[in-house]
């Protein structure tokens, strides 16, 4: 039954679906209410994301991938499907994340009263989901830039929705732009492979093996990881992440901080292990300093961000830096031609790349119904929102739990597996690679603390204590299709860590599916990993612990219950030192973060600046107000962005002047080619 | 037979509006319409007929092979498209008073000659003949770029004209070279007996020496920099329709002579030097307009840029040869298609704000809705972003290229992220924001949205695939530049 | 094709570009189209002194078509021109002094006798002189475009260029159907007629008949 | 499974809440006797935990569940970690929870949940005492990380129990990153447990406490179990410091001799531990806050020059 799943019409008839729900908003719109067209195309985007997680979890639990290619009217251009076991995990991955994200947005419109056309937003979101659904499975680079860039425009379009707000208009120029860039730096690795193969087929990439010259194999690996970095958000080319994913309804949010991100991911896995496998570990050095970089840069800002879903969006690019440590230590092996680890890190990686899927994305639906309940994004206007929105409050602790990595949840068991790939790999001869390994500990052991910082701040100044602005205390529970998905993935979070070594035997059978060794092209069957998890269980027992803490848990509490079962509990006020409390007495988020603020600010850079205004000019005495601003010194707009386009503008102004106006010198432009010509013929 | 009178219509055209009264302007109008309509007709059928393998020749001095038919069918179809919206654009001038009949009159004659002109460039066997049916382009344009009658736009023409009559000069000379420098002379005075001939007995470097003068000559009609000086002025002032035409196929016509010849110095084994300069030009063109456009603060000045760009990518497609030959012919079709449907929409942006400079448009998509979409969709396609065709045509000519040369085609990539920046930069601006006070919202005639939407319509047809005969057409073309 | 010419035919060519030379030191628009006058003239008589040496009656009524437009109307045109709009017969100033710009016109002589026609070992010696000849006419002509500021002075500087043009191409024997060469002096006529056109237009927009005005539209 | 073995696992569950209040009684009274002062009783903490046992409870209005259950999840954990960590016995103790990864970041669930406890009453000693908790574990995980790290890798597994197996064979040269490491232990175990020189656990000066800000809003049973979870913490602290950097003296087998030996040599371990803190906290003055992560720094450094000396050797 499974099996008539697994084949390739299942996938194109969830993109009829896709399409048709996306294009029948227009129909809908025309003969009923946003409310019912919100549903139309959402819910078609919920039932199509159903059907591609049927289908790649049949391929996955069939282990044999599909393969199909149609011919197209251009040259060298096929539109060629292939998904095997990588292909279909990300696939899993994101159209559960889909599923998830378009049921929310049935009823998100109305609940933040978003300023959107449902129609054309559906339209797009359609598409945008398309494009990633087609990415993981495109199999010719020609027709994967095309998907790629698809998706890329469609999201933009997303960002840019609520066009108006100049400032989500500035965010999606931002964003189009360096996905552009990052697209320039991709399309020239293709370049350079189609170049050494002949074609750009990614079958005849991985048919090439070992017959590509050194440097040529240098250029597209540095170029792979650039583009597709830009993508994927590594510091220094993230600068679009905090500003897009704000700009974008949070559901959006969620896909592309979720699932979008991930496509890069997929990719650099792609070149390093299927396409051109047998890189230098150097390469994998590489990708642990950009690891190290992004992840500990990232959670630092995150930490100084009180912008709630920027914080998260700073936080995506944290995560992105722990798969990009499982990678490198993945790569690193492979260069040292020990396979079984580099199952590890790319198990790692990949464990990692799922999780964070799942809690990220949960945690932007969360943020999402607190910024739609109370309408705003500053978290400095939040406080006691765990009393009007429980749901949401508790979905949102899990989602802070799992990506502070606390056990049993899922978040741990990746970072778990991470550090134990850092750990083999801290071991090899070469000092430098050991120092950058131990580096790269030292970075996620320190991320781990500071992120449980972060998500403490996040939750506790959001959720906790006394409500900062009346926006807050009149804040309502969110409609139930907002709290449904958050309910499923705040629930798998809880799966997915507890069961951690049943996952981690899968991974390793999917990995098994792209290790070069393989000619076959899927080699994972559901069956074997239930014995393969034997191996695991014994290091990572994460149903055990969990039980065993639940039993401790239940029964100290009994105990404690039990023994002071005669005693009353009053309910008084704070202690309040004789004052009174106010919201304004509480602990705001800057004041929280300003700490670690403080000791990382060779960093941060953090700018503090302070207006007084007194009752007397003349003699300052009685203070009247005194304001005072924080901020970041944005190094990169300052030391790398603004620079180069004002380079830029350096040019165009000196292009510009090309045009004198004077016909004279036009005519001199003309003659003066002609010579010069004349001279270089006859040469 | 129908070859000719597909020529011809046009000419009729403009006599009729030549002997008819300044008022009787929807006889005028529909004279104009229908002579297009005619012409493109007619173009299409000899697309069916080359397809079918066979040329349509009409005397001694008329005849249409593949790449011909190719360019025949381009003129034609955007020159339709262009007369449908003149009429809605004059109508809503004329309404509002800028102009009166009489120009509107001589407005189409001079249009109805210029098409005419054209076609019998493209469809012209004998290199003089096209010569002079080019300069007959140039002296009909002129008043259409002086239209307005502004000393700003007396000046563009004038320059216009200056510049393109001493290109053309050297053009002449360029040709006079070629008839005259093979030994034994020319048998005929037909492209193909001039190629024979210079297979024959054509020296290498007399044919560098013709081929310069023919580079730097038609090179000024085409845009090339740096003997595009005219070209941002001359687009900018003139009307939108007429802008859309010397943008979207103008060029074109005469990148068609360049191309003819080339094939002529091929024969004579002067080939790498083609390669050569059809590189530099190219190069040079993608660089100067992407730096340009960066700091453009006018949007049909912007669109006049773009074209030199893509005039420079199509010489380098040419210049890298092979599928790159295919590609660039390609290119030719998808960028005469957008580039006057981006004329034409900036033409209602025109009518709507009232000035070129893009500080002053903003809130396009509140004011123009149909319109903006459409420009900025255009915009998109034009950037080479998928699922557009352009994104093809651009990445099969830059893989063409990236064989022999690796270095130009990495640095043209990134020119046109550059241009792709610039570019956006000020079509994001003009797109969202606050509408200006004054301005008020709604498209202002259906006609002048009616062609940008068939436009925009077929682009996306052709882009997703094209039809046999079109196909079949293109690869003929392309074997007959490669050979 | 031909080998030996008339001597008169040489005379003619010399002078016109001798003609092509002073056009680059008069001051006096008036002269400007005397001289240009006279180097039709002497086209049309090349034209005829070919045409009788070598027998072709093409020649002939080319001969003719090209007096009547070159050497009638277009000088017509112009003297009425000159008559009508006041101020117009100084023409405006060189950009390089009279000594600079004799040194820039030797210099393209050189050029264009130096290697640069050396490879056409198509045309017998005597032929490639007169070869080079006609090319310094086209190169000194097209700077006399460059280095004028006077509308008028580039009109009649075009007309200029397009004669050497034909010098050139007559003199090294390009036939073309009498179709095409009526075509193309059809549009030098109409080419005459528009730039006419254009004088009055600017004098009438601008008020002067130099370019210095033509400057607005750059990069703002 | 013989009743030896009952007895044994049952005490290795129970050893450290039992033993917990009596090493903090311990430290006062050294810390007393160092002051000259005659101090309390060393059971005193026995005492003050019943007492609070038998109080009522004031909860702030302002608080939610979070505040509830906080208290049980630290206990817990450290009841928890206490179970799977070697005391005096290897074999009894084999449970899976032992990676030191686990337990570290069980510890972290603690923090992570007092943390929010302390935000929830929403007065302003709460935020800060949260606030400056986060701050010093987030600096102090990676110098105990990396101090756990080092005897597992020399070891070869991640699990602590494991670890002490192993370690036992080694000789004294083969041990000697291991005591680096021991110094980047100590200065996490001091930090962690909101001792001096980073905390002062005396203290409810608003300027300096830490620990203490967090819980200041308990009272009655949770209270207790808050006081108690802290001295649990402690002794699971001394207790891997003592077992797996000295991993000398602890039974491996089933016998009751052996068990009462390696008791003993655990006492004499933890005396020691209990000793340095009291000096420790009796002779040093507590650091500015802002000078506290350059303590936690060098235990990071210590860790990773432990780690690279440990595989280099």
């Amino acid at each position: 039954m499974i099996e008539s799943f697994a084949t390739i019409d299942t996938f194109f008839f969830a993109f009829g679906v896709l399409l048709l729900g996306g294009f029948s908003g227009f129909l809908v719109s025309r003969i009923a209410n946003q409310k019912i067209t919100d549903m139309a195309t959402q819910g078609s985007a919920f039932i199509a994301s159903l059907l591609v997680m049927l289908f790649s979890g049949s391929i996955l639990y069939q282990g044999t991938g599909v393969a199909q290619s149609f011919e197209s009217a251009f040259p060298m251009l096929s539109f060629s499907f292939r998904i095997d076991g990588l292909s279909a995990f990300f696939l899993l991955i994101i159209s559960a994340v889909g599923a998830m994200a378009s049921l929310y947005g049935i009823g998100y419109r109305k609940q933040s009263g978003g300023h959107y056309r449902s129609e054309s937003f559906g339209f797009f979101f359609a598409i945008f989901l398309a494009g990633l659904f087609l990415v993981p499975a495109a199999n010719n680079a020609l027709f994967f830039l095309v998907v790629w860039e698809i998706m890329s425009l469609a999201s933009y379009f997303l960002v840019v929705s609520e066009y108006h707000e100049a400032k989500n208009v500035r965010a999606g120029f931002l964003y189009l732009l360096m996905t552009h860039f990052g697209t320039v730096l991709i399309a020239l690795s293709f370049l350079l492979a189609q170049r050494a193969t002949g074609s750009f087929d990614f079958d005849m990439w991985r048919a090439s093996l070992g017959s590509i010259d050194a440097a040529t194999l240098r250029w597209i690996y540095g170029l792979a990881i650039f583009g597709f970095g830009t993508k994927a958000g590594i510091i220094p080319l993230h600068i679009w992440l905090p500003e897009a994913h704000p700009a974008a309804p949070s559901h959006v949010s969620a896909l592309m901080s979720g699932v979008m991100l991930k496509t890069a991911v997929f990719m650099i896995i792609r070149f390093f292990f299927d396409f051109f496998p047998g890189a230098p570990m150097e390469w994998g050095l590489v990708l642990l300093v950009l690891g190290s970089i992004s992840a500990v840069l990232g959670v630092l800002y995150a930490l100084s961000e009180s912008d709630v879903k920027r914080m998260l969006a700073y936080s995506s690019i944290e995560n992105i830096g722990i798969i990009f440590l499982g990678i490198g230590s993945a790569v690193v092996a492979l260069g040292y031609g020990m396979e079984k680890f580099a199952f590890f890190g790319l198990a790692a990686a990949l464990y990692h790349t799922m999780n964070h899927a799942m809690f990220k994305s949960l945690l932007f639906l969360g943020a999402g119904s607190v910024a739609s309940a109370t309408g705003t994004r500053d978290i400095e206007r939040y406080g006691g929102l765990i009393r009007v929105m429980p749901y949401t409050a508790v979905f949102f602790l899990l989602g802070s739990m799992a990506i502070s990595a606390l056990p049993p949840l899922n978040g741990f068991a990746s970072e778990w597996l991470t550090f134990q790939s850092l750990f083999i790999g801290a071991s090899s001869p070469s000092i430098l690679v050991k120092s950058v390994f131990i580096g790269s500990i030292a970075a996620l052991a320190l991320t781990g603390g500071l992120v449980a910082a972060c998500f403490v701040k996040a939750f506790g100044i959001t959720f906790l204590a006394r409500p900062r602005s009346d926006a807050s205390r009149d804040a309502k529970e969110v409609s139930f299709f907002m709290l449904v998905p958050m309910g499923i993935l705040a629930f798998s979070l809880i799966l997915f860590g507890v069961f951690s070594t049943t996952v981690i035997a899968a991974l390793v059978g999917v990995v098994g599916s792209i290790a070069p060794a393989t000619g076959e092209p899927l080699r994972f069957i559901f069956w074997e990993f239930i014995e393969k998890r034997a191996i695991f269980s014994t290091v990572l027992p994460l149903e055990w612990v969990a039980i065993g803490f639940a039993a401790v848990l239940a029964s100290v509490v009994a105990i404690a219950q039990w023994f002071a079962r005669k005693r009353s509990i009053a309910i008084v006020r704070t202690w309040d030192c004789g004052e009174n409390l106010t919201s304004r007495t509480e602990i705001t988020g800057a004041s929280f973060s300003r700490a670690l603020m403080t000791i990382f600010q060779g960093v941060l850079r953090p700018t503090k600046q302070t207006d007084v205004e007194y009752h007397d000019e003349a003699l300052r005495y009685f203070i009247k107000s005194r304001t005072v601003t924080t901020d970041r010194v944005d190094v990169y707009q300052d030391y790398l962005y603004r620079p180069a386009q004002s380079v830029l503008r350096w040019f165009g102004d000196k292009a510009k002047l090309v045009q004198t106006g004077n016909i004279n010198t036009y005519l001199l432009y003309i003659f003066m080619t002609l010579i010069a010509l004349l001279i270089v013929a006859t040469k | 037979m129908i070859l000719a009178f597909l020529i011809i219509a046009p000419l009729l055209a403009a006599i009729i509006a030549l002997v008819l009264r300044p008022r009787q302007r929807t006889i005028i109008e529909g004279s104009a319409f229908a002579a297009q309509l005619i012409s493109f007709l007619g173009a299409v059928n000899i697309l069916f007929a080359v397809a079918a393998g066979e040329t349509a020749v009409f005397g001694s001095w008329l005849r249409v092979d593949a790449l011909g038919a190719w360019f025949l069918l381009i003129v034609s179809f955007i020159g339709l498209m262009s007369v449908i919206h003149s009429i809605g654009y004059l109508r809503e001038e004329v309404r509002k008073g800028i102009i009166g009949f009489k120009r509107v009159r001589q407005y189409y004659i001079l249009f109805s000659i210029f098409l005419f002109a054209m076609l019998l460039a493209v469809s012209a066997d004998y290199p003089i003949l096209m010569w002079i049916a080019i300069e007959a382009t140039t002296l009909s344009t002129v008043f259409l770029i002086s239209f307005y009658n502004k000393p700003s736009a007396t000046e563009a023409a004038w320059k216009y004209l200056m510049l393109n009559s001493l290109g053309l000069l050297l053009g002449l000379l360029g040709v006079m070279l070629f008839f005259s420098l093979s030994e034994g002379g020319v048998s005929g005075f037909d492209w193909e007996s001039l190629r024979l001939a210079a297979g024959a007995t054509l020296s290498p470097v007399a044919a560098k020496i013709a081929f310069a003068c023919i580079l730097v000559g038609y090179g000024t009609k085409v845009g090339f920099a740096p003997m595009h000086t005219w070209l941002p002025d001359g687009h900018s002032k003139a009307p939108s329709p007429i802008s859309a035409l010397m943008s979207g196929v103008l060029l074109n016509v005469a990148f068609l002579a360049i191309l003819r010849f080339s094939g002529i110095v091929k024969a004579a084994g002067a080939g790498d030097f083609v390669i050569q300069a059809f590189l530099f030009f190219g190069v040079f063109s993608v660089a100067l307009s992407a730096f340009i456009m960066f700091v453009q603060k006018n949007y049909k000045r912007l669109l006049a840029y773009s074209s030199i760009d893509n005039m420079g990518i199509l010489a380098l497609g040419f210049a890298f040869g092979g599928i790159g030959t295919f590609a660039a012919l390609l290119h030719t079709l998808y960028h005469s298609l957008l580039k006057s449907l981006l004329f034409l929409s900036a033409g209602n942006i025109f009518m709507k704000y009232e000035s070129t400079k893009i500080a002053k448009v903003r809130g396009l998509f509140r004011a123009l809705p149909a319109t903006s979409i459409i420009f900025f969709g255009g915009f998109i396609a034009l950037s080479g972003l998928p699922p557009f065709g352009v994104f093809m045509s651009k990445m099969l000519i830059l893989t063409a290229g990236f064989q022999s040369h690796p270095i130009i085609v990495s640095s043209v990539l990134i020119l046109l992220a550059v241009v792709f920046f610039g570019f956006f930069r000020h079509v994001s601006e003009m797109f969202f924001g606050k509408v200006p006070e004054g301005v008020v919202p709604g498209e202002s005639n259906a006609l002048t949205v009616v062609p940008i939407v068939i436009l925009a319509i077929v682009f996306i047809a052709l882009s997703i695939s094209f039809p046999a005969p079109l196909r079949m057409v293109l690869d003929q073309a392309t074997v007959l530049i490669n050979k | 094709m031909e080998t030996t010419f008339p001597s008169i035919v040489l005379l003619l060519d010399g002078f016109s570009f001798l003609l092509a030379i002073l056009m680059h030191l008069t001051r006096r628009n008036a002269n400007l189209v005397r001289l240009y006058l006279i180097q039709s003239l002497f086209l049309a008589a090349l034209l005829i002194v070919l045409g009788f040496s070598l027998g072709e009656k093409s020649l002939l009524w080319m001969a003719l078509l090209t007096f009547f437009v070159k050497a009638v109307i277009a000088p017509v045109f112009f003297f009425r021109v000159l008559r009508k709009i006041p101020g117009a017969e100084i023409s405006a100033t060189n950009y390089l002094s009279t000594p600079l710009t004799l040194i820039v016109i030797m210099a393209l002589v050189v050029l264009s006798y130096s290697k640069i026609i050396i490879p056409l070992g198509v045309l017998s010696p005597e032929m490639l002189g007169l070869f080079s000849l006609n090319l310094s006419m086209v190169l000194t002509s097209i700077f006399l475009l460059i280095n004028r500021r006077g509308i008028f002075t580039q009109i009649v500087g075009i007309l200029c260029l397009e004669n050497s043009i034909v010098f050139l191409s007559t003199i090294i024997g390009v036939k073309q159907p009498v179709g095409l060469e009526i075509g193309m002096l059809f549009d030098i006529a109409l080419w005459i007629v528009v730039a006419i056109v254009f004088i009055s237009m600017i004098h009438t927009q601008f008020g002067t008949l130099s370019t210095a005005p033509l400057k607005k539209l750059t990069e703002e | 499974m013989t009743t030896l073995q009952i007895i044994a696992t049952l005490l290795q569950v129970l050893f450290v809440p039992m033993a917990s209040p009596l090493i903090i009684g311990i430290i006062r009274k050294v810390k007393a006797r160092m002051q000259n002062r005659d101090g309390a009783s060393v059971l005193q903490p026995y005492f003050d935990l019943l007492k609070l046992f038998r109080k009522d409870e004031v909860i702030s209005e302002d608080t939610s569940f979070i505040f509830r259950i906080a208290p049980f999840i630290v206990f817990c954990v450290t009841i928890f970690i206490g179970a799977s960590i070697p005391i005096f016995s290897l074999v009894t103790t084999y449970l899976p929870s032992g990676d030191f990864l686990v337990i570290m970041y069980f510890f972290v669930f603690g923090t992570f949940f007092l943390a929010l406890a302390g935000m929830d009453a929403g007065s302003g000693f709460g935020g800060f005492g949260s606030s400056r908790e986060m701050m010093v574990s987030a600096l102090a995980e990676g110098g105990l990380l990396f101090s756990l790290l080092i005897p597992s890798v020399a070891a070869e597994t991640t699990n602590v129990v494991g670890m002490v197996a192993v370690l036992q064979e080694f000789s004294l040269i083969q041990l000697l990153p291991i005591f680096i490491a021991f110094l980047a232990f100590f200065i996490a175990l001091l930090a962690e447990n909101s001792r001096f020189p980073v905390d002062n656990p005396a203290t409810h000066l608003e300027l300096t406490m830490i620990h203490e800000a967090m819980i200041l809003e308990y009272s009655g049973k949770r209270l207790a179990l808050l006081e108690w979870a802290s001295a649990n913490k402690l002794l699971i602290f001394i207790a891997l410091g003592g077992n797996l950097f000295f991993p000398w003296g602890i039974g491996s087998e089933f016998e009751f001799l052996a068990i009462i030996f390696s008791l003993g040599v655990f006492a004499l371990k933890t005396a020691g531990f209990v000793l340095a803190i009291a000096v420790l906290e009796s002779i040093i003055a507590k650091f500015r806050i802002f000078r506290v992560p350059d303590l936690l720094f060098t235990s990071l450094v210590l860790g990773m020059i432990a780690l690279g000396i440990i595989i280099t050797i």
